[in-house]
């Protein structure tokens, strides 16, 4: 339905020149990825390093869902913000952002809670969508939703000085849930609230899904498909782990599947959406 | 049998913060991953056992590893562990 | 010379609460990163993330050298730019980005070529050098200048898919002459401009660079001392490189070093001190 | 013998842009890095020599490293190569 782009302009022949001449990304990468469309989910710590190299890079049209307001508590680690948007939508900053980097990237902000009722109609609309959430219900309904509409998942996690990536649902590799098909106790999930995290890290881990994004808009092989980086920032080691396959009996992406559609996963994870309140079998 | 075992992603927390432990394993019986996991609640842990075990398996939201690989490439709690073995329990991480 | 800031006023301790949550920074760690002072050589795609991920975390004083104007062709890895800013100078915009994100740092702008002449005056002033520049004869320039002034170096590259990070001149570890004690032949040389660099490449080494100053400015064990990380993007993968001691025949850091004082670096490399013009040696 | 050689940081182009290449060494001889570098000049320098050696060693602004440690901590060219090592040059990037 969106009319591609065949060409670049001389502008953006020189906007991209230091990376058209590399010769695994070139005119055809380039015009990739002014072809492809990314929903960031999370303008936070995560979403902000992600949606700007992404802008950069010349992604065609990124998407930011957030439903939060930009505090002074966010501002160690979500670098585009700023003090003066204190009290503004997130995801009109991170938007804002991108356009003052890259205007001819089409930045589409979504103020709004990502949820079981708008999350497959949103997803349909891009072609890569990165987790960069910060609890596990929506972990569990951004996984679902993006098996659902077959869109491959860049996920990426920090808490204090560590970090997580890997690619699910990309080539027949696993999901999430292929890892984990029980969420974990409410009690042990800590969050950057409670638990605190190092401002870079999600930096570093953000930056990372920006990385993975390019590389599966242009079609380069070597994803975090079915791999999972573990950082350690006061180590300062990186882990590369191998994954399972795609599991046969997963409950969202097996071959007989018993989810087909999204459920209420508060419920499910029993733990709010958020990364702020208390959970729910606390309440 | 030495081994080591480690443990990340707060999943340290639960073993006095520290991350990696060398361990010496009785050789009086075959050691499986899923025997190593009883034997590591009865002498590693410190309290609240239900954080690291469910009906005496691994509680959801934890990834074993037998080195760098996801333990299910290798029969999950079957795996016969062997000398030298590194065996990684990673809590995941949702923050962002 | 400075008086130091010796407590922390409530809205440092709301802006800086999930941070110092963590038991390894406290209020202790903050207070040593408030009272620290970083010169961020090169404002371009290690600068710009490294300088947004120090001010983030509050570090007291950002000093930023650079002496070039934004181009178009920065905008796909200089992230602090903007499109409206180009032609203006890169050290203030980069100056007034971390303002913006936080107007309690410091942040100093030097518009300038750093040279035998200015670098040591310069790099005095503070207590971490982070090498972020992009030609061989400057990171001689920077080295010596560090080891004779006695300041830890934090140095990032990168190129095409690939980065480099090291920190040199720390807690007696090697300076980058141990390592290499002749410069390349010039025509070994690629840069920037000639082999292309995708972005986000530069933006993750950058942000470990962030990091590797956070860890040296609170006392964090474990730094890059004497070890190179290798970060190869394509391949998605991290090699961590045991490097040598401090080399006692080290001509600058060494036991009886015969540089003293700075040299001709140009000359030295037979290279020009910037990424754009051809080596000297073929003019 | 068996070994692994590796480029990277731009050293690869002068290797055909191939990053990993595994080489069979013959047994005529003990192989130190020193012999083996005139060797990788000998049978898998495309061209360009000056590029890769100078005076029979390698050339400033690469780094040589066996099993992931500089050489230096293994006494240069006089290291003695074993089955299976990996020996890697890395090129080091300047740009910014
Ligand atoms: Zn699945
Ligand atoms: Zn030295």
């Amino acid at each position: 339905n969106k009319e591609a782009i065949s060409n670049l302009n001389n502008e953006n022949i020189l906007r991209y020149s230091r990376q058209l001449i590399l010769p695994e990304i070139g005119v055809k990468g380039q015009l990739r990825l002014s072809n492809t469309s990314v929903l960031i989910v999370g303008a936070g710590g995560l979403g902000c390093p992600s949606a700007i190299y992404l802008a950069a890079a010349g992604i065609g049209t990124i998407g930011v869902v957030d439903y939060d307001e930009i505090e002074l508590s966010n501002l160690h680690r979500q670098i585009l913000h700023t003090e003066s948007r204190t009290g503004l939508k997130k995801s009109a900053s991170v938007a804002a952002s991108c356009s003052n980097l890259n205007s001819s990237v089409k930045c589409i902000p979504y103020h709004t809670v990502l949820s079981s009722k708008n999350a497959l109609e949103l997803i349909n609309q891009y072609d890569i969508i990165v987790d960069a959430t910060d609890n596990v219900a929506t972990r569990y309904l951004l996984n679902d939703a993006a098996v659902l509409c077959q869109k491959p998942l860049v996920s990426g996690s920090a808490l204090k000085f560590e970090g997580q990536l890997t690619v699910y649902n990309y080539q027949n590799g696993p999901c999430f849930r292929c890892l984990f098909p029980k969420p974990p106790p409410p009690e042990t999930v800590t969050n950057c609230s409670d638990g605190g995290v190092l401002g870079v890290v999600p930096g570093i881990i953000g930056s990372l899904q920006a990385l993975e994004v390019i590389k599966i808009a242009i079609g380069l092989p070597d994803t975090f498909k079915q791999r999972l980086l573990l950082f350690d920032g006061l180590a300062g080691s990186f882990r590369n782990i191998g994954l399972r396959p795609r599991q046969k009996n997963c409950a969202v992406c097996g071959d007989d599947p018993s989810i087909k559609e999204l459920i209420d996963y508060e419920q499910f994870c029993g733990a709010k959406a958020d990364d702020k309140g208390k959970n729910l079998t606390i309440l | 049998m030495l081994i080591t075992l480690e443990f990340s992603g707060g999943a340290e927390m639960l073993f006095d913060n520290k991350k990696s432990h060398e361990v010496n394993l009785p050789d009086t019986e075959k050691w499986t991953i899923g025997s190593l996991l009883l034997w590591i609640r009865d002498n590693l842990l410190r309290d609240k056992p239900e954080l690291f075990l469910q009906d005496d398996t691994i509680r959801p939201g934890i990834l074993v590893l037998i080195n760098d690989a996801d333990w299910e490439l290798y029969g999950q709690s079957e795996y016969v562990v062997e000398a030298k073995d590194k065996i990684s329990f990673i809590s995941t991480l949702h923050g962002g």
